[in-house]
């Protein structure tokens, strides 16, 4: 017979308001094996458990029962307070009577009865625990990060730093992600582009990182410490040993395309480096659009090349490597305004996306960092920015606050009072969020020195007046008509989640939200974990954030990663299958289940009657295992069982619950 | 291909003209147009409450008589008439509530089986207009052609779906097809006025005041419509801003898209 | 005018609401449907106060107010709202709380012009006297 | 006939996987989010581990209905897990029908662990319909 012991949680009045401890602890008394019951108004505390240690030694307790919040939530704690009593930390088991129990039954009577039925069939259960060890598993410590924008490459960095390889893929030809198109930045207003390109170049000559560009993820497979992630190294038809961008191949390729990087404001050809401080500086031929690719015809660049680079042969390579620890930083895409054709974008040249207008702004874009009117090439006197266009609208967009367009937009009008003098700029808003150090001082500067005039109301429709654009919308503070002529309209674009983010999610089996953005582990306690062990999250492909925000949650996954590495192996997860021998028919139904490869066929020899045969059964690696259980349903004869789960357990919780 | 049609009360009288061209151009290019039979008024406008049942019973008897006649399509040319039959079959289809409170007042149930089409529709989807094009046998070449679209045919566009509510096309493209000169203008989608011009008539002199010069000044030689209430406001108003000598140049005519189309076909 | 608690939990605001089907709880005051009305000059309270007010339980107000008899029902401004309130439905159902008082009628077919009986459309009239009357 | 005054309350046994149900269960409780209190949450790895016989003798012991919740198809924390789920449980299905068992009475639903409304609005449904139907006498061993 077990000896178990019952510990009753109050925590507070969270427990006892709804649930009768007195009774509950009555009741339990008189459960099968149970020879101790206590309780305590806050278990998890330290006096609590000193409490479960000191009767586990006093009472001979070889089974403890907790009977409190969720497992979700103190059982490593719990396992931890049992196995320092001398115990098998899987000795214990919980009662999860807060979630499941006080805080939904308002009903004190039938929160009881269902706190000592939760109560029973933990006892049940943990008569049955047997005592589980972890092994001790290798891991690989190398990291992929995937995402060459400020948020990869501050993961990437700050990996490396630890001492850590880092392997960065990127799936542009360029490091550098979305602040490499900003101009200035908010609230500072320093060059977006001094401070990161220092950045893309450590990233470039650290010993300790491998940077991948033009490369993609095709593959994940495994787990903490050892993940096997297969990436594909997309043709980028230029041998980059040999290439040493000079740039003699741009200026001659005869294909032109529009420029992603430039917004689409200019062209660039078909082998580019998508801007001038580029990492690697070396072209990739985009071969959707390459002559000699569409044609069969050209090799322009290939005859202009002076170090015989080109290599139109080339194909994709896939490479597969280990590693243990993945950091995700794909960033975000802009809105898309198909669904916006009141503002005329498309319709009239000088209507812009926040986006072009940050092109405009910068000294390297098409304008050289003037303000001119796509048009016509003058400057424009009066700009209308219009915020929340695709956010806050769950009509037509996201229904979710974009959270940097307040801030950018604030940022256009003070650049632009700065350019252009004696322009002015019109600021359509729903609300301006400005919680942040120093954004506020920045809003207000706008508006009080800069001219900025902030009109509270959401712009209805842009009609395109000749040259001029009339901007229509109500000041919604006086209750004025606003018809506004101007000569350049500004929509602050929304932020949307990577088109393809839901696919990367399936291939790293993580969970994206509603909107596509990669979820968090906890909302609040783990903001950079995924729900899956060992893979991070960082900057926009979690949940639009500014750039501080971004890099903070970059050098948070990397300390991460430098904790699981910081130790030469993992404890396994003891709650693994095992296969019984003597009731394995070697039919292997278990095999085809598995989704991690973890079972093998095994050949043993037996001794049948007076003879030795050998027959294959099945075997389960423990280090690849991590114990879902499909297997033991599989399984015809019953011969494989999931340890801390087991058929008997479960069932015998079963029988606990319809006593 | 074969349809049911849905008239209306103004094609029988005011705008005539509508049904006529539309009923010898549908000819012309192989429609067949069964009009249906002992039609009501559609009520003219699609209930925006809760709590009117009643305004939703002539049209469903309508399209009740549509489905009688063996046909999956209702054509309509009015485009209060569309509004209201495309909205009721939809609510008809998707509202169980309302379905149910219906049929318990007609004496055959109706699901929302037939599918509402507007003439300009057919003329798209089923005629198609590269087909249309090569039907032409007097190109309109150099004819300056402003479309307008009225409210009814696209809003509200989760219900009406017949194309991009602030960008259309379909206008754009029927007339091309037709080789016209197709002038583009922001106010093409903006209301005239609707019914304020029977109460009101300031505010819908206003409103279509905006709409006729911004043709006008890109260049329009008329306007194609496809509701007799958008002709009456843009004519009435034109007239009245002529004769008040504000706007002395305005001379526009309104014609209906199906009128241009007979004449392009020749007929 | 004057915003008490008496008026914020009146009844009135929960009718609207029913006649509706419109949350006006919904609106954030954007202004956006404002911005694009045709006849938003002439009105004497904008439809982005229709909804403050009914959010803030200004019936009496409302029920007062010309915006009533101006609104076209050209759907521009639901078409364009962030928040999917049908705002001419809100209209409606403050129209048709005046309508179904006695009295209540706002136009009466003598009050119809020359031109209009002559030239008029049966679409616009029937229109018209669908809205304006009961 | 003897006036029953007494509501019948049924019992469920309700299998959550411990990634998607069971994390939604939390939350409905973190939620503060009040349900039916006839359920009991047996935890699970992943709701592939559930093997029909744990249902048959759940009947077999006297509960009046057996729910199994898991992540939604495509969100298993295994990648397939709940693919098998679905396939098992859909034959397991028809064999309780055939037994003559209510249909409602086993029910395999898709609740994800940020989805604690709905953990509480399947558990007040699933709990109701049972109500409806009374104790469950099939299968149910003679005690």
């Amino acid at each position: 017979m077990k000896r178990i012991g019952v510990f009753i949680c109050w925590c507070g009045s969270n427990i006892a308001g709804t649930v009768d401890i007195d009774k509950v602890a009555a009741a339990a008394g008189t459960m099968n094996g149970v020879v101790y019951v206590d309780q305590n108004k806050y278990t998890c505390s330290e006096i609590g458990q000193a409490m479960i240690k000191d009767a586990i030694k006093e009472y001979k307790l070889d089974r403890v029962v907790i009977a409190a919040c969720s497992p979700r939530m103190h059982e490593n704690t719990f396992r931890k307070t049992v196995e320092s009593a001398g115990l098998n930390p899987y000795y214990l088991e919980i009662a999860n009577i807060r979630e499941q129990c006080s805080w939904v039954h308002k009903d004190k009577e039938a929160g009881t009865a269902k706190a000592i039925s939760l109560i029973r069939t933990a006892v049940a259960k943990a008569a049955m625990n047997e005592a589980l060890f972890a092994v001790e598993m290798p891991i690989t410590r190398r990291a992929l990060v995937i995402g060459g924008g400020i948020a990869g490459i501050q993961a990437a960095l700050d990996i490396a730093d630890t001492g850590f390889e880092v392997d960065l893929v990127e799936r542009e030809p360029s490091l550098g992600g979305r602040m490499a198109q900003l101009d200035k930045t908010f609230p500072t207003l320093d060059c977006s582009a001094c401070i990161l390109t220092p950045k893309m170049v450590d990233v470039a000559q650290h010993e300790k990182i491998r940077l991948f560009t033009y490369a993609e993820v095709e593959k994940v497979e495994g787990y903490l410490g050892n993940f096997t992630v297969t990436i594909r190294h997309r043709a980028r038809s230029v041998d980059l040993q040999k290439c040493t961008g000079c740039g003699e191949c741009l200026a001659k390729c005869p294909a032109k395309v529009a420029s992603e990087f430039e917004e689409g404001l200019v062209q660039r050809r078909a082998i580019y480096t998508p801007f001038p401080q580029a990492v690697p500086n070396k072209p990739a031929i985009d071969r959707a659009h390459c002559r000699f690719f569409t044609t069969g015809k050209c090799k322009v660049c290939q005859k202009v090349c002076p170090a015989d680079a080109i290599d139109y042969e080339m194909e994709d390579r896939l490479l597969t490597n280990g590693y243990g620890a993945i950091v995700v930083a794909t960033g975000f895409d802009t809105h898309k305004l198909n669904d916006y054709g009141e503002y005329a974008y498309g319709k009239h040249p000088d209507v812009l996306t926040s986006l072009e207008f940050e092109r405009l702004l910068n000294a390297s874009g098409p304008t050289g960092g003037k303000i001119l009117r796509p048009s016509d090439g003058k400057a424009p006197k009066t700009v209308a920015f219009i915020q929340c266009v695709g956010s806050r609208d769950k009509a037509k967009g996201n229904s979710y606050c974009a959270k940097i367009c307040c801030m950018y937009t604030a940022k256009h009008a003070i650049l632009l009072s700065e350019k252009v003098p004696g322009s002015k700029a019109f600021v359509f808003y729903i609300d301006v969020r400005t919680a942040g150090k120093d954004y506020e001082e920045f809003y207000t500067r706008a508006y009080e020195e800069c001219g900025a005039s902030y009109i509270k109301g959401n712009v209805s429709k842009v009609f395109p007046e000749g040259e001029k654009l009339l901007v229509r919308g109500v000041d919604v503070l006086s209750g004025a008509l606003v018809e506004l002529l101007v000569d350049m309209v500004v929509l602050a674009v929304s932020v949307d989640a990577r088109a393809d983010a839901k696919e990367l999610a399936k291939k790293l089996a993580v969970t994206v939200n509603e909107h596509k953005f990669f979820t968090e582990a906890h909302p609040k306690l783990r903001p950079v974990d995924t729900q899956t062990a060992g893979i991070f999250l960082a900057g926009v492909c979690q949940g639009p954030k500014d750039i501080p925000e971004t890099v903070a949650q970059a050098s948070a996954a990397a300390v991460k990663v430098a904790a699981i590495f910081s130790k030469q192996s993992l404890l396994s997860n003891p709650t693994v299958a095992e296969v019984e021998q003597k009731l394995c028919s070697g039919d292997m139904s278990c095999m085809a289940v598995c989704p991690y490869g973890a079972i093998s066929e095994q050949v043993v020899e037996e001794r049948r009657g007076r003879e030795m045969v050998t027959r294959k059964i099945a075997r389960v690696n423990v280090a690849l295992c991590q114990g879902c259980g499909a297997c033991t349903v599989a399984c015809r004869p019953g011969a494989i069982n999931l340890k801390g789960f087991t058929n008997q357990q479960i069932l015998a919780e079963v029988d606990a619950i319809c006593l | 291909m074969r349809y049911s049609y849905y008239p209306g009360c103004t094609l029988k009288t005011m705008a005539k003209i509508y049904e006529d061209t539309a009923l010898s151009t549908a000819k012309a290019l192989g429609l067949n147009l069964t009009e249906i039979k002992e039609w009501q008024c559609c009520g003219a406008l699609y209930p925006l409450n809760t709590e009117e049942i009643f305004s939703f019973f002539s049209p469903v008897r309508a399209l009740l008589q549509a489905r009688a006649g063996g046909e999956d399509k209702l054509l309509t040319l009015c485009a209060g008439c569309y509004n209201v039959f495309k909205r009721t079959n939809k609510a008809v289809r998707e509202d169980g509530e309302l379905r149910r409170k219906i049929n318990d007042y007609l004496e055959d149930d109706y699901i929302g089986e037939v599918e509402v089409v507007h003439y300009l529709e057919v003329l798209k989807n089923d005629v198609g207009f590269a087909f249309l094009a090569e039907r032409v046998k007097k190109k309109l070449t150099g004819r300056k052609l402003a479309p307008y679209y009225g409210c009814l045919l696209l809003k509200p566009w989760a219900e009406m779906d017949l194309d991009d509510v602030e960008n259309p096309t379909i206008f754009e493209n029927f007339l091309t097809a037709l080789g016209a000169t197709v002038v583009d203008y922001p106010y093409k989608t903006e209301c005239c006025g609707s019914y304020l011009s029977m109460a009101n008539e300031d505010i819908a002199s206003a409103a279509v005041g905006r709409i006729l010069v911004s043709a006008y000044k890109n260049g329009a030689e008329a306007f194609v419509v496809a509701c007799p209430l958008c002709k009456y406001n843009l004519e009435e108003y034109q007239k009245e801003l002529f004769a008040a000598g504000r706007e002395p140049q305005l001379k526009l005519p309104v014609v209906y898209f199906t009128e241009i189309l007979a004449e392009a076909l020749a007929l | 005018m004057k915003i008490t608690t008496d008026k914020v939990n009146s009844n009135l605001v929960r009718e609207v609401e029913e006649v509706s089907g419109q949350k006006v709880s919904a609106c954030f005051q954007c202004g956006k449907c404002s911005g694009g009305c045709p006849v938003v000059l002439t009105m004497d309270v904008l439809p982005h106060q229709v909804l403050r007010y009914a959010q803030l339980g200004l019936v009496d107000e409302l029920l007062h107010c010309k915006t009533l008899w101006i609104c076209a029902s050209c759907q521009t401004c639901d078409s364009r709202c962030p928040r999917n309130v049908d705002i001419p439905k809100v209209i409606e159902a403050l129209r048709l709380l005046v309508l179904r008082n006695k009295g209540g009628n706002y136009l009466h077919p003598n009050d119809l012009s020359e031109k209009v009986r002559r030239n008029a459309p049966q679409q616009g009239l029937v229109s018209a006297f669908r809205k304006f009357a009961k | 006939m003897p006036v029953v005054n007494e509501r019948f309350e049924p019992l469920i046994v309700a299998f959550c996987c411990n990634w998607c149900s069971y994390a939604g269960a939390d939350l409905a409780g973190i939620s503060r989010m009040s349900y039916a209190s006839n359920v009991r949450i047996i935890r699970v790895p992943c709701s592939s581990r559930v093997n029909p016989g744990f249902i048959i003798r759940a009947f077999q012991r006297g509960a009046d209905g057996v729910l199994v919740a898991g992540c939604h198809p495509g969100d298993c924390h295994y990648h397939s897990g709940n693919f098998f789920t679905r396939r098992r449980l859909t034959v397991l299905k028809q064999m309780i029908e055939y037994l003559g068992i209510e249909p409602q009475r086993f029910q395999v639903r898709w609740i994800s662990g940020s989805e604690g409304a709905k953990f509480a609005m399947v558990m007040n449904s699933v709990a109701e319909e049972i109500r409806l139907l009374g104790p469950n006498r099939k299968l149910r061993d003679v005690r």
